[in-house]
């Protein structure tokens, strides 16, 4: 049974409390009724289902209600980091690819840039 | 090969079973192969024996990770039906199930199939209105599938409870009695003696790191931890893993994996006569030949590659089969354990071509994939040979997620109203 | 006297407290504390049970959870027995009832010693190569003779009285194993003022000081300084100790599971106690001192009774004062068994020989042997033994050949050194390492915040596992933010250092032998069958396991594993760690299925949701359905009614005066916000912005990718409230639905959501008498047609306390419901019903809903739909906006196969003998006489006997059913074939005057 | 009109728990389920005169009323003396969202000294004085339900679930109790 913390709890607290979410970062496209066969595809179906790091999504559907991010190693199932919805992609460094490496200190704005607004 | 018989064992055991070979070469890989087929479970070394049993390719090397059915063929329940809702369903398992009932023969190894019955319980009016259309769709097809009055199905499972009182009663059950169980690694080992025999090279501890493919785009060999070795074709099968062995050649897969929990009891003598299975609480359970009860348990919610998972799982299915069966609350679990399955949105399997030339994959069995062995093996081996689906299966091509002509037994079961 | 050979002033336990118990029916005396295995070896029994495969008699050989051999059933009543438990943990109480196992007809004869006889033939793996033919044999003849032969104990018929219970814990540090290093680590850890739980397997605290007399701890005998430590420890508020408690699991992020056996060792236990009680435990840290096993040697018939484990010997003298035979031979690889026979010795028993496979015993040992008189016969090893049911002499022979000699004796102690018991360090996922030097593996790279200590992390000498303990103990409590106390400090001191150990078969029992050497007792796996299995092509482990099941018996390799490798390792001429290690699996030892479910049973295995109403409706003589998880009022019979009676007349009834239904369930969720129109248009496929307060619509929710999710009736209470109700079982998953897309999609909408369900009582009230019931109850609210339209809404008071009343229908008559806050529902029922009676009206159930709703054609989501269909299918295509761009679905929705002709669609199917009723489920064809497989072009979804209409009516879903209206199809029974003609759906009042009645 | 219709509880009669743990339905109350921004709270705070806690797993109380932090945009209000909430709520005049709960969620009382481990058999929480204090409350589960734990008091727990699972949030309860209190 994992041990989750919830950015909004502030708190780790039992994956009995939590539902998980499916693959984060993941934005429901804004033209979703113009989007091609293919794209709705790759947008609903293909999943990149990673062995190692993943991102994804936890609501703490049995405390806080919230829904938000989490980092994790498919592997060894420890948690890198969580947080909030909507903050952007984090970089684990070490584990990340060095590509999503942020380029300027100024990570934020990198970010915002690089991933947009995130799920 | 040394035919195995009662006769052979008996010669052997005059002289201390000495005379035993290899049930199968270990040989170092060739330079190149007709077929390579990645991962060493059921399906991969079925479908390399149907590839040089049925249709002549022998120049074939199975490559696995680890050892030989180390994946979910050597980790799951081992429950054997065909009495699913669909045509593309239907089709398939029961193109399995035939195959199931003469294994032993084909192969000279006795797998051990038990067709003592698979029993769907059903709890409430919405569970018969959806295996009444199960028991119809099946009879229309050839399948047999019975519906059972809670009585008949005590008579059948007597340690069931069917008693009005219980928080879910019983009103019914779906039985198919050529359902059943089999023994699993008997037939990873089956099929590895019985490819080997006809040529077709198994090569474990080899890890698969890379797809290389040509300027044509199509692959030419795979990069393992033995080094490169060439193929004109490549067959993917590696349950659990498909998603990383299919990114290699930059293809992705409407694939999640997740591991799927099962547990034994302490070995009893016989008291459990068929496989009872009941969706509405999630319980899975049947008596293995050494008396252990065998009994599937649910999958984790979240993504995993680790062979372990949560206890909530296990409790929660203890808390069903204590239900159904109240005897057992004195019963020890003796080990739990748990396996990875790949999981498609509609929890149908995906078997065919790929985007990538002579790149062919079978994956997404979820939590069928040990009752489909032969039959996947066995279409699988058609696919690689021809380049195209056996009619059987060819509903399972990856091309009905993007058209929509998805095959959702899932849904098919739909929900509570 | 409890037993002959208990002996005076040997042992910790009282003579004069004593408790009797019988063993396959022959009473025996105990002494409070004793186990099984020590109560009967103190009566010089031996003979316990019978092993798996071969049936041999096999006796007591340990003195702990690792016993393969002496596996009893122990019975306080009929309901109350267990099978396969082992007898060296198994506390005697008074009246205990205990009996022998896979045996027939007694344990001294059992017809299944034929097997033994027959073993050639059962070599490892044998029923893969045969029982092949003739092919119905198999599952006829072979697999039910080979299922009755094995299986040990017998599985309980009765249901189980006890009960269970359950803890979730948590702490900074948890401590396995309370043996010297455990209670070091502990009490460090609790000075230091750290949150600490440390549990033990054993009834008392102490691990290997029950045994080993010669430790001395701060000057204290070692066993009574481990008692005083657990009740320091217990006496301090941050401490929790619990002893009959064995951490079963590790699992992930430092989650252990623990059972404790509260009432297995009591004669009387109060019934309140439960039974086991199901810790589970969230750990900071964790610090595994779990110790280690002694392994048996492997030679030819090392399983006779009377053969048992050096430790074991010396635990049931010590700690047991039982002597486990008068002339002992003791065979060792290694210098612990040594003092086994010394302290024998002293205790009066003849020790024959301490026969050693070294040439270089232990300095130490070899000369206390010499001072004590023990024979040491160094460089030889034991190569057979003798006795039917009871060892009663072993050969010994120099090793590398020469006479063998044979030593009469009535008891053989063997030790082949020790295993480390990383067991829980595994399930942590941690990695072992394999130490070539001492051939052991140990815990090496870690996964968890955990730490092993003492014997199982491979440390040697008392003193160092004192020390390794509180620094463990200081380390971790530290690593929580606890550094208050002092240095705990304490000293040890014991007689001999071991050395020595070997894995695998000894002499005698080698390659080319055909001996049984057995390997793994319970399951009958000798060396020669590990052979086998690599001479078969069975390289790894984990084959050579699965294919002689070494390992996998209810001690789960405790004993056998380390040797199964190393005969192995030999046969493939490749060193220990290359051929691996089986992977560790919880449970460390067996677990039972109550103390996992703990409280889930019964009325608590999963709660039964009841509507306000439920009591009145049992009252009335409701039969009740499972929907989800409520109880629903399925229909009313009243005496001499049949369901279909019931049916009949409820659904005459609500046509012809009216009917009060409890509609409860239904879900509802409360949309709030001024952006809440806005957020519907998103989730339904309907336009919103158009309905005007005060009014309602049916909206259907799709998933994204097109098909229908839920439906429901949707009121608009205001600008910036709606009233959304669900279908009963989709209520949780749609409210998770919407909250997924407005807190991730749709976040800059200004809406809550808030679950209702359960706020409101919902009274449906259908038929053409629904005003005139409900009128006069009525305040505030203008009930005429013209004021109050079908799907209206109304706030207001009904029974003098706040209402929502829906004008709305599920029935095709006029109808409301009524909403009331739930705990007045059974009143505002009663006052319902009190003027509904005497206008002819009836209470009905979910059944006549249903055909109700079926006779008009109004679907129901789960049922008439099934997770595939797209509203264009159920058409209702007029419920799905075409001005919007967006909604969750619409591109789903235009996908290839969504839009193709000859999809499923739904459609009314009347037979054309009206008294014959289809049966739901049942599949739709158009040619009867076609070959299996047959093909189907949809099924029946819904099907009734219309009491209304005078005949049977259905829906279905049909392939191109709205091109096929008027064609006759076909519905093939496995008696008859039943002809079918497509029709509209709607079966009643095609106009829909009625509602409006 | 008709006459005013009596209100009947869910646990109406119930009792159990040990000498360690009593476990009793709770009397009726007033509850609110509010959702709304931080710019709403201080109107809000006035409204309802207290100030509502914006720390997790926190709560205010005054005069019987309560006010439970149950996510960053919401909380569970509880007004023992039965007064309108919906009323004040209205008064605030700012954006927010306010629904009555008053009837959907029933209240269990779990007090003694051992009211912790009684909640302990089916709640995964930390209940430990230094993680859970007087004044905590958190939604979680218990068992197989959800449910809204707060702690009012030293040894006084109070357990909100949906009234139709309270049937069995009460037989839980009172079997952790009877074991708890052991």
């Amino acid at each position: 049974m994992l041990l989750i913390y919830c950015p909004y709890c502030e708190e780790e607290r039992s994956e009995l409390e939590f539902r998980h979410g499916g693959d984060a970062h993941i934005a429901r496209p804004t033209n979703i009724a113009d989007i091609s066969d293919a794209e709705f595809e790759d947008y609903f179906f293909l999943r990149d289902n990673p062995k190692g790091l993943i991102f994804e999504r936890w609501r703490h559907i049995h405390g806080c209600g919230r829904f938000f991010n989490a980092a994790r190693d498919t592997v060894s199932d420890k948690f890198y980091m969580s947080y909030k919805a909507g903050e952007p992609k984090p970089y684990i460094p070490g584990v990340s690819p060095a590509s999503e490496k942020p380029l300027s200190e100024n990570v934020g704005e990198t970010y915002e840039a690089t991933e947009g607004t995130a799920k | 090969m040394r035919k195995y018989s009662v006769f052979a064992v008996a010669r052997e055991a005059m002289r201390g079973h000495k005379g035993w070979e290899p049930q199968w070469a270990s040989p170092e890989p060739r330079k190149e192969y007709d077929v390579i087929i990645v991962g060493g479970g059921g399906h991969g070394l079925g479908a390399a024996y149907y590839l040089a049993k049925e249709h002549g390719i022998t120049n074939v090397a199975v490559i696995e990770k680890g050892w030989l059915g180390g994946g979910n063929t050597g980790r799951n329940t081992t429950i054997i039906r065909s009495n699913y809702l669909y045509d593309e369903s239907m089709d398939i398992y029961e193109h399995s199930l035939k195959l199931w009932e003469g294994l032993s023969q084909d192969l000279n190894y006795n797998v051990m199939y038990s067709p003592r019955g698979v029993m769907m319980l059903s709890h409430n009016v919405h569970d018969k209105q959806s295996f009444q259309r199960h028991v119809h769709a099946n009879r229309l097809h050839g399948i047999d599938n019975e519906w059972l009055t809670p009585q008949q199905a005590k008579d059948y499972c007597p340690p069931l409870d069917i008693s009005a009182t219980a928080r879910y009663p019983i009103n019914g059950a779906a039985l198919q009695r050529r359902g059943g169980t089999a023994r699993h690694d008997a037939v990873a080992w089956g099929y590895a003696r019985a490819a080997s025999d006809r040529g077709v090279h198994i090569i474990q501890n080899c890890e698969v790191k890379g797809i290389r493919r040509g300027p044509d785009g199509a692959v030419t060999g795979v990069e393992t931890s033995k080094g490169f070795i060439g193929a004109r074709k490549i067959a993917v099968s590696a349950s659990g893993h498909n998603s990383v062995i299919m990114a290699m050649a930059d293809v992705k897969l409407p694939l999640h994996s997740v591991p799927l929990q099962a547990l034994v009891s302490e070995p009893m003598k016989p008291i459990f006569p068929c496989v009872v299975m009941s969706n509405s609480v999630h319980a899975y359970i049947s008596q293995s030949d050494k008396g252990e009860l065998v009994i599937g348990a649910g999958t984790d919610q979240y993504n995993s590659y680790s062979q372990t998972g949560g206890l909530q799982i296990i409790t929660h299915t203890l808390d069903a089969i204590c239900e159904l069966f109240p005897m057992f609350r004195r019963v020890k679990m003796m080990r739990q354990w748990g396996g990875i399955t790949d999981n498609t949105p509609d929890r149908s399997a995906i078997q065919g071509v790929t985007p990538v030339q002579n790149l062919f994959v079978n994956c997404g069995w979820g939590t069928g994939g040990f009752k489909a062995t032969p039959g996947s093996a066995h279409l699988f081996a058609h696919l690689i040979a021809k380049g195209e689906p056996h009619k059987l299966a060819s509903g399972l091509t990856l091309d009905r997620f993007r058209t929509g002509r998805l095959i959702d037994e899932a849904a098919a079961a739909a929900v509570a109203h | 006297m409890s037993g002959a050979n208990r002996i005076a002033g040997q042992g910790r336990l009282t003579p004069a407290r004593t408790a009797r118990f019988t063993f396959d029916g022959k009473t025996f005396d105990a002494l409070e504390g004793d186990t099984v295995a020590s109560a009967l070896l103190a009566n010089g029994v031996h003979l316990v049970g019978r092993s798996f495969k071969y049936h041999r008699p096999r006796g007591i050989l340990s003195a702990g959870p690792e016993e393969p051999n002496a596996l009893v059933d122990v019975s306080r009543d009929a309901a109350r027995r267990q099978p396969n438990v082992r007898a060296p943990v198994q506390e005697v109480f008074d009246g205990m009832k205990v009996e022998s196992q896979n045996r027939f007809p007694s344990l001294a004869f059992d017809i299944g010693g034929i097997n033994n006889l027959m073993s050639p033939f059962f070599a490892a793996g044998f029923y893969y190569k045969t029982f092949m033919w003739p092919k119905a044999a198999w599952e006829k003849l072979y697999e039910p003779f080979i299922r009755k032969a094995a299986g040990l104990g017998v599985a309980p018929t009765e249901e189980d009285p006890d009960h269970y219970a359950s803890r979730y814990a948590y702490c900074d540090v948890l401590v396995a194993g309370a043996g010297v290093a455990g209670l070091s680590a502990a009490l460090a850890a609790a000075e230091a003022g750290a949150r600490v739980i440390l549990v033990d397997e054993q009834p008392e605290v102490g691990g290997a000081l029950h045994y080993d007399l010669s430790v001395k701890i701060d000057g204290q005998n070692g066993y009574d300084w481990a008692q005083a430590t657990a009740a320091k420890l217990k006496a301090m508020e941050n401490v929790t100790v619990l002893t009959r408690t064995t951490a079963f699991g590790y699992y992930n992020h430092n989650f252990v599971g623990l059972v404790e056996r509260v009432t297995d060792h009591l004669a009387r236990p109060d019934r309140k106690l439960p039974r086991e009680r199901l810790w589970q435990v969230r750990a900071k840290r964790v610090i595994l001192a779990t110790g280690s096993i002694e392994r048996h040697m492997v030679f030819a018939n090392n399983d006779r009774p009377g053969i048992m484990l050096a430790s074991a010997a010396r635990t049931y003298l010590n700690h047991f004062g039982v002597a486990v035979g008068r002339k002992v031979g003791v065979y060792t690889a290694n210098d612990s068994a040594y003092e086994a026979a010394f302290d024998l010795k002293r205790a009066g028993v003849t020790v024959a020989a301490i026969v050693d496979n070294r040439e270089k015993p232990g300095e130490g040992v070899l000369a206390e042997a010499r001072k004590l008189g023990i024979e040491v016969l160094a460089g030889h090893s034991v190569v057979d033994t003798k006795g039917k049911l009871r060892v009663s002499s072993m050969s010994v022979a120099r090793n590398g050949g020469g006479s063998a000699r044979s030593i009469p004796i009535d008891a053989l102690l063997m030790s082949a050194g020790w295993t480390p018991s990383v067991h829980l360090f595994s399930q942590s996922r941690g990695k072992v390492a394999y130490d070539a030097a001492t051939g052991r593996f140990l815990p090496g790279t870690y996964a968890q915040d955990c730490l092993s200590v003492g014997s199982c992390n491979g440390t040697d000498g008392l003193q160092a596992t004192i020390e390794e303990g509180l620094a463990a103990g200081e380390l971790m409590a530290r690593a929580t933010g606890h550094e208050g106390g002092g240095k705990v400090e304490l000293s040890g001191e014991n007689a001999f250092e071991w050395t020595g150990g070997m894995a695998g078969s000894g002499e005698g029992a080698g390659v080319d032998t055909t001996v049984k050497a057995f390997v793994d007792f319970q399951n009958d796996v000798c060396a020669k069958d590990i052979r086998l299995a690599v001479r078969e092509g069975m390289h790894s482990i984990e084959h050579i396991k699965r294919f002689t099941t070494n390992g996998m018996a209810t001690d789960q390799g405790k004993l056998s594993n380390i040797h199964g490798l190393a005969i192995a390792s030999e046969v493939l001429n490749r060193e220990i760690p290359k051929i691996g290690l089986t992977t560790f699996r919880a449970p460390y030892t067996p677990v039972t299925f109550g103390a996992l479910i703990s409280h889930s049973r019964g009325d608590l295995f999963d709660p039964a949701r009841k509507t306000p109403m439920h009591a009145w409706e049992e009252a009335h003589g409701a039969v009740f359905e499972d929907v989800g998880n409520w109880k629903r009022a399925w229909y009313y019979p009243r005496s001499g009614e049949t369901m279909h009676d019931a049916v009949n007349r409820e659904c005459r009834t609500v046509r012809s005066a009216a009917g009060v239904f409890d509609a409860s369930t239904l879900g509802k969720i409360e949309v709030v916000g001024p952006d809440a129109a806005e957020f519907m248009n998103l989730m339904y496929t309907n336009g919103w912005d158009t309905l005007k307060p005060g009014r309602c619509r049916y909206g259907i929710m799709l998933r994204e990718d097109g098909f229908i999710y839920d439906d429901g009736v949707v009121g608009r209470l205001s600008e910036d409230r709606f009233h959304v109700t669900t279908t009963t079982g989709g209520a949780p998953r749609v409210m998770h639905h919407m909250e997924d897309y407005l807190q991730t999609e749709f976040p800059h909408l200004k809406v809550w959501l808030t679950s209702t369900t359960e706020q409101w009582a919902v009274i449906a009230v259908q038929g053409p008498k629904a005003r005139e019931i409900l009128e006069p109850l009525v305040e505030g609210i203008d009930m005429s047609n013209e004021a109050f339209p079908h799907m209206s809404v109304r706030e207001g008071k009904f029974c003098g306390v706040p209402t929502r009343l829906f004008r709305m229908s599920f029935t095709g008559e006029a109808g409301y419901e009524v909403n009331v806050p739930a705990d007045y529902g059974e009143a505002v029922w009663e006052a319902i019903w009190a003027r509904a009676e005497p206008l002819g009206a009836c209470a009905y159930g979910t059944e006549t809903m249903h055909v109700l709703r079926a006779e008009k054609g109004y679907i129901i989501v789960g049922q008439d739909t099934d997770g595939t269909v797209t509203p264009y299918d159920a058409s209702l295509a007029w419920a799905v906006s075409k001005k919007k761009t967006d909604f969750v679905g619409i591109r789903g929705l235009k996908r290839p196969d969504l839009v193709k002709e000859g999809r499923k669609q739904l459609v009314g199917l009347l037979t054309k003998d009206p008294k014959v009723v289809l049966e739901e489920g049942a599949q739709i064809v158009a040619d009867p006489n076609e070959p299996k497989p047959m093909t189907m072009l949809g099924h029946v979804t819904s099907s009734y006997w219309s009491e209304n209409c005078g005949r049977s009516i259905a829906m279905a879903l049909v392939a191109g059913g709205q091109a096929r209206m008027g064609q006759t199809l076909y519905v093939p029974m496995p008696d008859r074939t039943i002809a079918v003609e497509v029709s509209d759906m709607v079966f009643v009042d095609k106009e829909g005057g009625r509602l409006n009645g | 009109m008709a006459d005013h219709a009596l209100r009947k509880a869910p646990l109406a009669g119930r009792h159990g728990g040990s000498a360690g743990a009593r476990v009793t339905p709770a009397a009726p109350a007033t509850r609110l389920s509010l959702r709304a921004g931080a710019d709403a709270l201080g109107a809000l705070s006035a409204a309802f005169g207290l100030t509502l806690p914006t720390r997790p797993k926190t709560s205010a109380s005054a005069g019987g009323r309560h006010a439970l932090w149950l996510g960053p945009d919401e909380w569970l209000l509880i007004d023992e003396n039965e007064a309108d909430l919906m009323a004040l709520a209205a008064g605030a005049g700012v954006l927010h969202s306010a629904v009555d709960v008053s009837h959907r969620n029933t209240a269990i009382l779990v007090s003694g000294p051992h009211a912790a481990g009684a909640i302990a058999s089916g709640c995964p929480l930390d209940l430990g004085n230094a993680i859970f204090p007087v004044g905590a409350a958190a939604r979680t589960v218990l068992g197989k339900i959800e449910v809204v734990a707060f702690r009012p008091g030293e040894e006084d727990y109070r357990v909100e679930c949906w009234r139709s699972f309270s049937p069995y949030a009460f037989g839980l309860l009172s079997e952790g109790a009877e074991d708890a209190g052991l």
